[in-house]
């Protein structure tokens, strides 16, 4: 908008609902930007169609709001276009996982080099609470008039069993560690996926704040609540696979950690297995890949004139 | 014309056959036509080879190569006259109701014909009938020639010999027109320049069909081949090859496509050309395999605003897909550009067969009301100038541009004039490199004329947004009215700019005579075949001029009422079922057409069955729609 | 009117007020307008009252009830010179620049606006707006009422109660308006009938609010609603109630979607009501939340190709990634029905906006050729008939029907004369249960006229299949010319069949004098503004007549020629850019449209802004375009 | 076509290549059929874009050969509108994991009793052999200008950590196997993926009946190949779920054979889980949906009038 200012926010007014997730992950959405040094033109926020598809206008970087379920098609055609820009998607459940469960999976096969946040909230939020992709089989919230009949689809182990290389889940309330894990996400080389379990409290009564944090189950002697939420690292959990040998086993450790809910929910880094990145594969079809990448390539001379030699062009047709 | 099972081979028999006409200064039309199938079924090419310019197919044949009997049972009612047909011996004694891959409903067409004729029911009755007719017929011993070449190269089992079949028949064939020996070796060698050892056996091939013809029919086909030397430097191209080499050339860098016929040939000649020559070094072309058309056209949306010339290429049934992002670059003013290769419709439809269906669909596609440009090549050279332009178009209105090509140009090969640069220049439209400090930056600015200045996603100082919903100038969401209404006009007010900017002569074509008392109007592949029928059709006295329509949307309609205006006959020539320009053009002008020549089994219209049909509402017979239905 | 921020319970009020309108015997319009957004955007209803049918709104208010401050920013204007405004007096000293959901381009116009009529920048300069006009401002104390609230329900927190805040508000509105207390009440007990403890909590509300204002306002608003007792039956629906009940009447029995504004509405509304009552029993649908929408249209081809009246329905976003599964069932000639709910696009454009811009597109979608009826219903009542009748039209003619309706029909709501069967007849068509032993059955077997009798998958006998590609009778791929011309015939001919069968009222509907000298045309939800428009003009001399077109494909040309033939004015009157309908029209029957009145902001027209549009026509002071304004 | 013939062979012609892996799938699903004693008119076959899509055709029963990647939609728009039917899908790698792949994913969300044949050969076939999405990566078949540059799916995995309640694999040249393994699909009462190896032997000239068949690889004593395909059954492999207790660990182990590959590859049955139906769960909601599910409700009386109570239906929206 204006010319770079230093901050990442804008003056677009957020119309989200008191108490939704989504300000948590914008603030540590920002934060993480910011504490990484990054400049906002150099910054392009991608994403889908729903509450959290809104994000990007409240981001002072460049912000492309797409299509329900399309985030990933447009965050990669963009990196790979530019590979030189720093590009983060944003989606809800719905858009993620239902419309664009296709290229969710797509996207784990290719390993581009983006960051995925993932706002979980259990609900298609923007068209007033329908069952969202990852609301469990015979749950019924609030806005529902009646049970889910359809099983939940885990984000984890759906990141690792399609190819990301990077596989964490984050909490909206828990502001420092949720900036941690997006800096470490944008800091990977390859595709990450952050799960980020957000409440909404407008039409998802069942998994709340006060539900994640515990509060329906008091410690009886203190009163405390007992937080659901744990994290990995303070288990001194391993996820990254530092030999390629360990891969399969870390891989099955992560699936099986994923599915843990309940009584002890797990965030922080699922999974981290640096490996090429498909800029890393083009570059080895296109030598100058990364020096002109499409975007920054010169078509033309002053006048106009394309650069490409037509005559060595056409040479293989020549019949005369 | 050469006929066979897909997979036998029918594809490099036409390259060569080509080629080699070429290397002799001919000019040459030819078309494949196949079934959706990987082997088996039957294909062929069709090809005119003439000392002229020949721009479509006719609706005979001088010389059939049958590499099977399916061929012979196809295609023998087409073998003219004086023409003859060219078949393996052990084929003349099958049964023609016996061959498997023959579908019922031509069998039941086929008993019918033959009863017609009072044919017999095998191979050999088809090939009395031929020469009946004035017609030769070649037997030729494959088996025994094949064998001769397994024992010269020293190998046993004959199975690994049988791809040089087509060759045989193709040195056959140039025997019998007695063509020049050196030119068809040419043709074979660059055909497999890859693969040297099939180049040799093939080349080996080539001699034994030389020297056996020549022995077996001396006295030839009757009619042959000369060889000239034309003062141009010509090409022997595809339509889909011209289209690929249009982008490269016209600086498009980022090429997504998920798989689909007709149109994925294009994307897999840019995949063996993505490293290319340029001025002091070296282009590349990023060609991306998308997951679904969804992903293509949405990953071209996102490649145009990170600031590079982005297509994808497509087919029906992959555009319908592509119909929600065509609406967000719509919306958010993105200069995509679409290749739009149509086939026979709807749904999966006819595969690998002809149609111009989409028309309506390509200009209508998409909710909501926003601007676009649909552009429609009618020969292989203009598909590849069009393709270049198309980006020009895109970036100077930031728009979304369909090329609409269809599957006959796609597939058929012709000898060119070598393409030139033509004056073609790179126009990328209003781009800022970077925004100065302390200036604000609008994407949407809404000034003077439709076009706002663009910066690339990246660009210092230029932070803007991009929705698909409706957005204030900041590209930030809106729902105010008066912001509504600005940016409906000033995305709409577009089409008047394109109509007004873009000279005519990019819009549409005018053949034959200005003041003509009737008019063909037509766009797309029938050209080819509507300018022969016209020339011949005005060479013996009447008053015919063609209007091909390039730019269908926005139309130039002010200019084509002025030509449409008061004539006699307008005739739409069209391959569908409902005359779709006809109706775009009665909405925009009010003008009616008079007559229709319409095609829809599949395949190409020939310049006979057009000339036929043109004489006939000349001559005030005709119905007002006819509909043409050579093919096989 | 009323307004506030989303997810105060505007909507809530909307439905309480209407009903304690139609229980006292009134006619009631109304219209809720709302932001793509779950809570604190502005989001209003607007509802007229009258003793009388009333079809539309109109420019201006006479009673605006403000939640808000930015109600009385973004509305006072509107309020009448003899009207009033109802508003909080905790914001009356609120300065109008530092409201923060107000978007800064209206801030821009407001700024604008308000040096104009020389105001302040508060709320109160606002109401002295409205005062010097002749209107009436009741402040309410609204938290000492919450108070009073709390209090008598022992409650201690004020925010519980505020739920109640709209209630209130329709209290005071009902009061000044001296309306029977006892409907009123009646409205909130139905509205919260599964709540009670809500219900009482409102009805406390209520009666504190006809309190207050009887002694606050003893003088009321000045105009008064009169109760009367109606001989007819009636009822008080939204649009998207009626389709949803036109298709269980009408034996719909599969309904897939995927959530999306604003046709969703629809499918919650059935899901609330999937089993139903019927003769001797109780029915059922299924209604099935897809994937996607890719997912919703295949799943309902698939479940009409079992036998099942299905349906999906949706909006442009939506219909976009459907075109794909409706060229399949084109070709597979399903009879599948669409609900197609228009919104404001291109691309998610305005969600929870209005808007007629798709009808090019429902006509056109799709690549290839193939039948298709697109049907548009102009009220709330023909959406209740039309939603039946599709099923006919696509089983009797096995073919793909689009339902075509806009946000303005789907949440309006309407006081009706109670719907009746009106001799509704379930027609499924040629439909074999069983196929005898020995006999052939083919599904797509050419016959006489272009439909074959059907069999439901699972049928004894049966057997057949279907396929997106070109097939035979069997239903077999075949890609032989002449099967091809036979099947392309067969799909397109239905066209003329339906145009033949299907009476012209069905398709058609004539307002005004037969033979008047100008002839307005239109489609969807602008009929009602027309229709008071209409009157009110023939009521003062002016010779107009009112074409709405239902059928828009197949166009009935010949009859809409006849109509339109050699009038003075053909007035187009439509929700979109390009006046898309009077170039459907230019198109079939070569007529032009003299004049446009169109509108694209967002907002429904209003009644007001027709009729002032049609009299600068016909006074022969108007340009050939004209775009609508109002609303906000 | 004709009435009822007692086999399931039409006389379509068979336009696969000589050699296909889907000659040997058609027989075994014929066999399958035959052996189950179901007749013509109670089996819906159903198949997406692809060689593999043109099955139906070739099979004596209903055919429904519908879009590229579409095939799982209309076979549950079919199931659910009449559940008597049996309904089998059939279609491609690309098909169900390119364009498919977000219907894949939610198709083992709803566990419908459709039992999904998914022919993998590694390639696209009836568009010449480009890399499908089970394509590994940095492999090159005949028919690629250039190595693979996306990572694979795992067809097994993917329906695994979806939901498909019965998950195996079978081979197109072991022919009884693979009618079991069909045989056992159709039994299960859910959803059910069969993953089939498919060699394509004109495109796909690495994963080949011969690569499977171990012929590269001869014992060098006895000269026999060592086939690389394995049966799981034999290894005393337990894939069914019999408790809900052990169904994490039996889907966990399911998971860890699925990545199983190279020298020696698993067939048969990875995976079994009976749980409640999508029609089971729709029942609860209506509750005559199996006497007459929508498919088979009478709509009206012989006159045409339909059969709903019309006045009932508007009496909500009474006001006088
Ligand atoms: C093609 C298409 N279908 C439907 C919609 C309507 N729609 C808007 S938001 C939304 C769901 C959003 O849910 P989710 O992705 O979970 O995001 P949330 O609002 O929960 O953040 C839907 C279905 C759309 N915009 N486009
Ligand atoms: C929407 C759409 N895009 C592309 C195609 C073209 N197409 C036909 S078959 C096919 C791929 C088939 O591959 P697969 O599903 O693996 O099946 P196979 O042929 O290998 O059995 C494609 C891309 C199509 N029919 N529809
Ligand atoms: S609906 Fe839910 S997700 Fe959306 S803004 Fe409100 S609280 Fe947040
Ligand atoms: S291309 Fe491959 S999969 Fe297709 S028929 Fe031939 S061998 Fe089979
Ligand atoms: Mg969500
Ligand atoms: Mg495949």
């Amino acid at each position: 908008m204006a010319h770079e200012s230093s901050s990442f926010r804008t003056d677009v007014f957020i119309d989200w609902c008191p108490g939704c997730g989504n300000f948590g992950i914008l603030m540590a959405l920002q934060g993480a930007l910011e504490e990484l040094g990054l400049e906002p033109h150099q910054v392009v926020l991608v994403s889908g169609i729903g509450c959290s598809g809104k994000t990007p206008h409240f981001v002072n970087a460049y912000g492309v709001h797409t299509l329900h379920g399309r985030l990933l098609p447009y965050a990669i055609g963009i990196k790979l276009a530019n590979p030189d820009l720093e590009v983060i998607a944003v989606g809800g459940d719905g858009d993620g996982l239902g419309i664009g469960a296709g290229h969710f999976l797509s996207a784990g096969r290719r390993n581009v080099d983006v960051t995925y946040l993932l706002h979980n909230n259990g609900v298609y939020g923007l068209t007033k609470g329908q069952a969202s992709p990852t609301l469990r089989l015979g749950v019924r919230t609030k806005s529902l008039a009646r049970v889910n009949i359809n099983n939940a689809l885990n984000p984890v182990a759906t990141a690792l069993i399609s190819g990301y290389t990077f596989v964490a889940r984050g909490y909206a309330f828990d502001f420092r560690h949720l900036k941690d894990l997006i800096k470490r996400g944008i800091g990977h080389r390859g595709m990450s996926l952050i799960e980020i379990l957000q409440p909404c409290p407008t039409y998802n009564d069942i998994t709340t704040k006060e539900w994640y944090g515990g509060e329906d189950r008091r410690d009886p002697e203190t009163g405390r609540p007992r937080p659901r939420i744990y994290k990995l690292e303070e288990e001194g959990f391993d996820p990254e696979v530092r030999d390629p040998d360990e891969a399969m086993e870390k891989l099955l450790r992560a699936l099986s950690k994923s599915y843990e809910w309940g009584d002890r929910i797990p965030i922080g880094v699922f999974y981290k297995n640096e490996q090429s990145t498909y800029e890393e594969r083009i570059a080895e079809r296109l030598p100058s890949y990364f020096e002109r990448p499409p975007a920054r390539q010169r078509l033309s001379d002053e006048t106009g004139v394309p650069l490409v030699d037509l005559r060595s062009l056409l040479e293989e047709f020549r019949v005369f | 014309m050469a006929g066979g099972p897909q997979g036998s081979g029918v594809d490099t028999a036409a390259v060569i056959f080509s080629r080699a006409c070429g290397y002799g200064g001919l000019h040459i039309y030819g078309k494949r036509e196949y079934h959706s199938n990987i082997k088996g079924l039957h294909s062929y090419f069709h090809i005119r080879v003439s000392s002229r310019e020949v721009l479509a197919n006719s609706s005979s044949v001088d010389l059939l190569a049958a590499f099977d009997s399916e061929t012979v049972v196809r295609h023998f009612h087409e073998v003219s006259p004086r023409g003859g047909l060219i078949v393996d011996e052990r084929e003349t004694q099958k049964n023609i109701f016996e061959i498997p891959t023959l579908p019922k409903e031509f069998k039941d067409d086929l008993k019918i014909k033959i009863e017609k004729l009072k044919l017999g029911e095998t191979i050999s009755d088809l090939l009395k009938y031929i020469e009946g007719r004035g017609g030769k017929v070649f037997i030729v011993p494959y088996m025994g020639l094949l064998r001769g070449i397994a024992d010269k190269l020293g190998i046993d089992n004959l199975l690994r010999v049988m791809p040089t079949l087509n060759v045989l028949s193709i040195g056959i064939s140039f025997s019998i027109l007695r063509y020049d020996k050196g030119l068809v070796e040419r043709a074979v060698r660059t055909t497999f320049s890859d693969r040297p050892r099939i180049a040799e056996m093939n080349l080996l091939a080539l001699r034994e069909a030389f020297d056996y013809a020549e022995k077996a029919f001396p006295e030839g086909l009757g009619t042959s081949l000369r060889v000239l030397r034309p003062s141009e430097e010509r090409i022997l191209i595809q339509g889909h090859q011209a289209i690929a080499l249009g982008k490269i050339f016209g600086g498009c860098r980022v090429q997504t496509y998920y798989p689909i016929t007709p149109a994925g040939d294009e994307s897999w000649f840019l995949e063996a050309h993505e490293v290319f020559k340029i001025k002091g070094g070296e282009g590349s072309m990023l060609v991306l395999q998308a997951e679904d058309e969804l992903a293509a056209i949405n990953m071209a949306n996102g490649a145009a605003l990170a600031g590079a010339r982005a297509a994808t290429s497509t087919s029906g049934p992959g555009f319908s897909l592509m119909v929600e992002g065509l609406g967000w670059a719509g919306n958010s003013e993105v200069p995509v550009v679409i290749t739009y290769y149509q086939r026979g419709g709807p749904s999966t439809g006819l595969p690998t067969r002809h149609g111009q269906d989409d028309l309506r669909f390509s200009v209508h596609a998409g909710h909501g009301e926003f601007a676009r440009i649909v552009l429609a090549s009618g020969d292989i050279r203009e598909c590849f100038y069009d393709a270049a332009m198309a980006f020009n178009y895109a970036e100077r209105y930031q728009v979304p541009v369909i090329h609409l090509v269809d599957k006959a140009l796609a597939d058929s090969y012709k000898t060119y004039e070598i393409f030139e640069a033509e004056g073609y220049r790179i126009q990328r439209g209003k781009i800022l490199d970077e925004v100065k400090p302390g200036e604000e930056y609008k994407r949407f600015k809404i000034g003077d004329n439709a076009i706002s200045p663009r910066v690339f996603l990246g660009t210092l100082g230029g932070v803007h947004w991009y929705t698909g919903d409706e957005h204030n100038e900041f590209g930030h969401i809106t729902e105010h009215p008066r912001m509504r209404d600005s940016m409906v006009e000033k995305r709409m007010r577009k089409l008047e700019l394109i109509d007004r900017e873009i000279p005519l002569e990019e819009k549409i074509n005018f053949y034959g005579e200005r003041g003509a008392e009737n008019i063909v109007v037509s766009w797309g592949s029938p050209k080819g075949a509507i300018l022969e029928a016209l020339k011949a059709l005005n060479r013996e006295g009447h008053s015919l001029g063609f209007l091909q329509v390039r730019m269908i949307h926005p139309l130039p309609w002010k200019e084509i009422r002025e030509i449409l205006r008061d004539r006699d006959k307008v005739i739409d020539v069209e391959m569908n079922y409902s005359g779709q320009l006809g109706g775009i053009i009665r909405e925009k002008t009010g003008i009616p057409m008079s007559f229709f020549i319409l095609k829809y089994n599949g395949r190409p219209m020939t310049s006979t069955e057009v000339q036929e049909a043109l004489i006939e509402i000349l001559k005030g017979r005709a119905p007002e729609r006819r509909v043409l239905t050579y093919g096989s």
